[in-house]
């Protein structure tokens, strides 16, 4: 570690002009969990650190107008104790719950989740099912993009993750989550699945399928998606929709040695997903 | 050098501090609060849990410079008036100490669980410290030994 | 689909060195200002209790109570040696070191008592919570702290020795006496196995440890606790990841151990059944509680699902990997 | 016998030190005008070295930085076998050994000097499985066979054992290289006193054996040398060998300044000792009456790179391979073996946690065959009071085993479960 320069940012505004005129001599920071592992090793050297965690703009959670929306800083924790991710949402909170520790969720933050990049990251996958907009912000504007997209164009150096946002879902549409992890606290995810899905009765009339740590980013599993729509969500649909997406993980993961394994398991939690959203359109409370 | 200002235990400070510090370098180094223990240096072993602004972190994924303006708690801030906190008697009393080096981040994550939630069930215990590696006790006394601080709370 | 099974693990363990090697243990016995009671001792408290259990012992001998005694066991300077805090040999062996060391310094105590209570021999003499008592008249007593200040000017003190008793094995046929004594315990637990992730999930687990003696049920459960935790890591989770010698696990978010959520509730049973050569009976217990656990799982596994896993640990990948040869070959 | 406090649940004379954070582990130590010092490890598993330490020795604020050439006695300690060197001098054999260590006034100056050691590494062909490394070509990591012993136990007559056995099973087991992960990672200090003893403070399993080896590496008197033990933070037997104990004696008795050493966790993996990964072939016979006949077993471990207790490990392995079982005709061969893995000593078992995931699992296996339930079959076998080991020693004092076993059974209702689902 070799830092020259610390800023406990109070707005936006100074944080973007720092990182605008640092750059990538300068590092965000907010709830540290990733971060300062990596300064301690020094695997990043940044000379400038910011934090970023007592900006009140970044904080929270919002419900505005047909939108939710999650300030970057908010952590783990805040989303766990949040009402709002009961019901039809639960599939966030749930995810959040599964963070590692008391001690990581209570610094960890969506932002930092996303910003990482980390494959495994618990939130994403939800808020991915969700269609979740990023924003970032710097000295040239604001940049939107889909969460879904963001992988392809992560953050840039000059850029802060503001908040993510997403339309809040009608009490016919359901987010649920699932994960398998190494042991039952404290573990990375070796496998998690999150959907979103439109019920008309038990047909599915919409549906987005997110995983975790089956490729290199979270991403969509567009084949499930295209197989389950339109559906009826019973037994037979639930094992077409395990098939699909086996091969599609054969295709993708070919060679890998953690393959014949995590093609196997990812029965359990894609019925996990599946029969949980079914149960919650059902009235039963999973929480 | 960076000045920061907080309050440690009941008691302000304000230091300055080299920038590289992380937080438990500062309690322990600055302040010689060294019931706060490094175990892994990565957020896994929870030895160095404190209490900040009211919730259990890892001192070890803090800056320094980042505790500008809060209020902590450590090991060391939880008896009063030389009497001890109901859950460190508890754990003494129910033998859920043994070699004693995961102990001050486990008794700070189980009162820091029961601020919160007076009455938790056993899978609650478990969630509660499940941060907090410990490879002597096996868990199980401290779960004894939580249910007693609870007694003792209630009593308070 | 979960499945359910039971299993039962068994074993013996021969504390100490072993194989005639010399094993001994040392202790001094003195008498502090105050009339406290010094041990000087180097016995290791490495978390296992060793430290309370020691003083319990020399309390016991003394007639006093845990808080008449200092121990005295972090520098070697000031203490004899007592040999490792391993091979579960503390409370056996340097027990019997401190447990000599005080009946030495009980005559001792009694040969001034008689002196300073005018008496002609030191016959009938005993101790009761810190002080000299002539057990048939109790009006003759003198307190410790009353021997200490009349003779503040000379060491009252004792030693003790105990040194173990083993043979060495023959070299062409391993014929002799390598241990002594042995110490069992068996467990019984109940897995539950999903057969889609290959995640064993214990249910219940019962455990019984012979103690010889529990010089302190508490620490010993603890013990047996830690034992069982221990053994879980081992049979599930954990595995040094060798890479030409290199080691890839080489922290804790890449070695899992349990944390208080993989743990379970053990019923833990101490089985009593003194020894003669031990210290009140008792044996060590501190390694033997981690050994019965990982086969009594493995053989509730081969219950279950009626595959046996021959190498540790069992982990998801592992055991998804057998049932699949497993439905292959039938 | 009344006893007064032998029994009692009293509490732990440690345990208000540790739960108010007041108890001392050798990291929570600060001495007037310390320094620090930081261990350079090999980062091959067998090689050649050419140490150049001229850079880092310029760096502003190192003090020294010490090799091999600076123990002045003699450089090699170990618990039985002299086969650790406190600085690898010529070779190292595995990754993570002692090469050098830095002394600097600050951690932060340590690591920049650290940086800045050059070694030169000449790799030779190593041998990382046991199996291979009992061959007679295998590289060789001392001397002229990576044998370091061979346990012989023979007891009755094996032949007439399988002769009697009705039933036998035949199984290969293995058991992994485990981390001891006590939470207290390895930490000390070594200062001077006035009259000149070297005194280190470290948390260790067992003192006086620490002092031997700081004396005998430093050539001093042991009256010279005091090793001071803290609270310690978990051992399992990872703290039997020499971790920094020498480093810092030296570096205190040279430097004349008190010198602290903290490990961070990934230092820690590398610096102690692991538990034995065995490989054990096991065969088991029963008669028709469910009595054990006869067993024959041979049990490999992998020691790594030095000896530490292996013979001790793998003689416990042997005496304990029968389990708590009586059985007439036993043969086990025990052999301990280097490789150039990280090396293997003490952990809680000792030998004796590796051979029941065999043993236990041939009585199950053998019940089976015989139609029993497993307590059943064990309760014909298992050892009693007057029962013989397989080493010949008869087992006459305290030996309750069965009432372990009838007690699990009782609360677990083990037989009755067993019954239902039969």
């Amino acid at each position: 570690m070799d830092i020259k320069k610390v800023y406990n940012s109070k707005s936006v505004e100074e944080v973007i002009d720092l990182l605008g005129e640092y750059g990538k001599k300068a590092k965000v920071i907010a709830g540290g969990t990733d971060i300062v592992i990596a300064l301690n090793k020094n695997v990043i050297e940044p000379e400038i650190l910011i934090d970023i965690s007592k900006i009140e703009e970044l904080k929270g959670i919002r419900e505005e107008d047909e939108y939710i929306t999650i300030g970057s800083t908010t952590t783990f924790a805040e989303v766990v104790e949040s009402q709002i991710f009961e019901n039809n949402l639960y599939g966030l909170h749930k995810a959040c719950k599964m963070v590692g520790s008391p001690q990581i969720r209570n610094k960890g933050t969506i932002g930092g989740n996303i910003a990482n990049g980390s494959p495994a990251a618990d939130s994403v996958p939800p808020l991915m099912a969700l269609d979740s907009i990023v924003t970032l912000k710097s000295i040239d504007g604001i940049r939107e993009i889909s969460l879904e997209d963001y992988y392809l164009n992560p953050i840039k150096e000059k850029e802060l993750l503001i908040n993510i946002r997403f339309k809040r879902p009608k009490d016919n549409q359901i987010l649920t989550f699932a994960k398998l992890g190494l042991r039952k606290a404290l573990a990375i995810s070796r496998l998690t699945l999150s959907s979103y899905i439109e019920f008309e009765d038990k047909t599915i009339d919409s549906i987005r399928v997110a995983s975790g740590a089956l490729a290199k980013f979270p991403m969509r599993e567009k084949e499930v998606e295209d197989y389950l729509l339109g559906k009826s969500l019973e037994e037979k649909t639930i094992e077409g929709a395990i098939e699909v997406l086996r091969n599609s993980m054969d295709e993708r993961l070919k060679g890998r040695s953690t393959l014949p394994y995590k093609r196997v398991a990812i029965s359990t939690i894609l019925r996990e997903i599946l029969e949980e959203a079914l149960a919650i359109e059902e009235g039963v409370k999973a929480w | 050098m960076v000045n920061i200002n907080f309050t440690v235990n009941g008691k302000p400070y304000e230091i300055s501090i080299d920038e590289n510090m992380r937080l438990i370098d500062v309690l322990r180094d600055e302040l010689g609060l060294i019931g706060t223990k490094e175990g892994c240096g990565e957020g896994e072993c929870g030895a160095c849990t404190i209490i900040m602004d009211g919730e259990t972190v890892n001192s070890c994924l803090v800056m320094g410079f980042q505790a500008d303006g809060s209020n902590i708690v450590t090991i060391e801030g939880l008896e009063k008036d030389g009497q001890l906190h109901p859950v460190q008697r508890a754990y003494m009393e129910a033998g859920a100490v043994q070699c004693g080096f995961c102990i001050p981040g486990m008794v700070l994550s189980t009162k820091a669980l029961l601020d919160k939630n007076p009455s938790p069930s056993d899978e609650e215990i478990r969630e509660g410290i499940s941060g907090n590696l410990c490879r002597c006790t096996g868990y199980n006394k401290m779960l004894i030994a939580t249910k007693k601080a609870i007694e003792y709370m209630k009593g308070e | 689909m979960k499945k359910r099974g039971i299993g039962v693990g068994l074993s013996f363990y021969g504390t100490g060195y072993g194989n005639g090697f010399p094993d001994i243990s040392r202790a001094i016995v003195r008498l502090l200002p105050g009339g406290r009671i010094g041990i000087y001792c180097g016995v290791t408290e490495v978390g296992q209790g060793a430290k309370t259990a020691m003083i319990q012992i020399g309390a016991e001998t003394l007639g006093v109570t845990e808080k008449d005694i200092d121990l005295i066991h972090e520098d070697t300077s000031l203490m004899p040696d007592s040999g490792t805090a391993a091979a579960t040999r503390q409370t056996y062996n340097t027990g019997n070191a401190i447990k000599v060391a005080c009946q030495n310094m009980r005559e001792k105590l009694f040969e001034k008592a008689k002196v300073e209570l005018g008496l002609n021999s030191t016959a009938g003499l005993a101790l009761e919570k810190g002080e000299v008592v002539l057990s048939f008249f109790p009006q003759k007593r003198i307190s410790f702290k009353r021997l200490s200040e009349i003779y503040k000017d000379e060491t009252i003190e004792a030693e003790g020795e105990f040194v173990a008793q083993t043979t060495t094995m023959d070299p062409d046929t391993g014929q002799g006496a390598p241990y002594w004594p042995y110490t069992f315990n068996a467990c019984a637990v109940e897995v539950e196995v999903d057969m889609n992730t290959g995640i064993v999930n214990l249910l219940r687990a019962v455990f019984a440890q012979d103690a010889g003696r529990a010089v302190n049920p508490h620490l010993l459960e603890g013990q047996m606790d830690g034992g069982f935790a221990m053994a879980l890591g081992y049979t599930l989770f954990e595995d040094l990841k060798l890479e030409n010698g290199v080691i890839k696990n080489n922290r804790f978010s890449k070695y899992l151990i349990p944390t208080a959520m993989d743990m379970i509730d053990v019923e833990n049973i101490i089985i009593e059944d003194p020894e003669n050569t031990a210290p009140y009976g008792a044996k060590g217990i501190g390694e033997p509680v981690m050994i019965p656990i990982a086969p009594a799982i493995l053989n509730a596994i081969y219950n279950a699902i009626g595959i046996r896993i021959t190498e540790l640990p069992v982990t998801p990948e592992k055991l998804m990997k057998a049932i699949r040869e497993a439905e292959v070959n039938n | 016998m009344k006893l007064n406090i032998v029994g009692k649940n009293i509490i732990r004379v440690d345990a208000q030190a540790k739960v108010t954070g007041k108890a001392l582990y050798p990291q929570d130590i600060y001495l007037d005008n310390m320094v620090y010092g930081k261990t350079v490890r090999s980062t091959k598993p067998h090689a050649y070295i050419k140490i150049d330490i001229s850079e880092a020795e310029k760096v502003d604020g190192v003090l020294k930085v010490f090799t091999y050439k600076d123990i002045p006695n003699k450089n090699a300690h170990g618990v039985v076998l002299k086969d650790h060197e406190a600085f690898a001098s010529k070779k190292v054999i595995r990754i993570g050994e002692p090469i050098a260590f830095i002394v600097a006034e600050t951690q932060k100056i340590c690591e920049e000097a650290y940086k800045k050691i050059k070694i030169d590494y000449e790799e030779i062909p190593a041998v990382f499985d046991p199996v291979e490394a009992m061959k007679e070509d295998a590289p060789k990591v001392h001397g002229d066979s990576n044998i370091i012993y061979h346990f012989k136990l023979r007891h009755g007559d094996i032949e007439e054992g399988k002769r009697k056995s009705k039933y036998i099973v035949e199984n290969i087991y293995k058991s992994p290289m485990v981390e001891h992960a006590f939470l207290q990672p390895e930490a000390g200090l070594g200062y001077l006193e006035e009259d000149g003893t070297v005194v280190v403070v470290i948390a260790t399993q067992y003192p006086h054996y620490d002092r031997e080896e700081v004396a005998i590496n430093l050539g001093l008197p042991e009256e010279k040398v005091k090793i001071i033990n803290t609270n310690v933070g978990g051992a399992f037997g990872g703290r039997e060998d020499i971790s920094a104990q020498i480093h810092l004696a030296l570096a205190a008795m040279v430097l004349k300044r008190p010198v602290k050493v903290i490990f961070s966790r990934e230092e820690s993996f590398l610096a102690h000792s692991k538990r034995h990964p065995m490989i054990m072939k096991y065969k088991t016979g029963a008669d028709e009456n469910g009595y054990l006949q006869y067993m024959e077993a041979e049990i490999i471990g992998d020691s790594g790179a030095h000896c530490s207790w292996a013979m001790n490990v793998l003689r416990k392995a042997g005496v304990h391979a029968t389990g708590p079982y009586v059985i007439p005709h036993v043969k086990v061969d025990a052999y301990a073996v280097y490789t150039n893995n990280p090396y293997t000593g003490a952990m809680r078992g000792f030998g004796a946690t590796q051979v029941p995931i065999a043993h236990e699992q041939q009585m199950d296996a053998l019940a089976e065959k015989l139609g029993m339930n497993p307590i059943e079959f064990r309760m014909k076998n298992i050892f009693r009071r007057g029962s013989m080991t397989a080493t010949g020693q008869i087992l006459t004092d305290s030996v309750p085993l069965d009432r372990c076993l009838e007690a699990v059974d009782e609360r677990f209702k083990f037989s009755q479960l067993w019954k239902e689902v039969k």
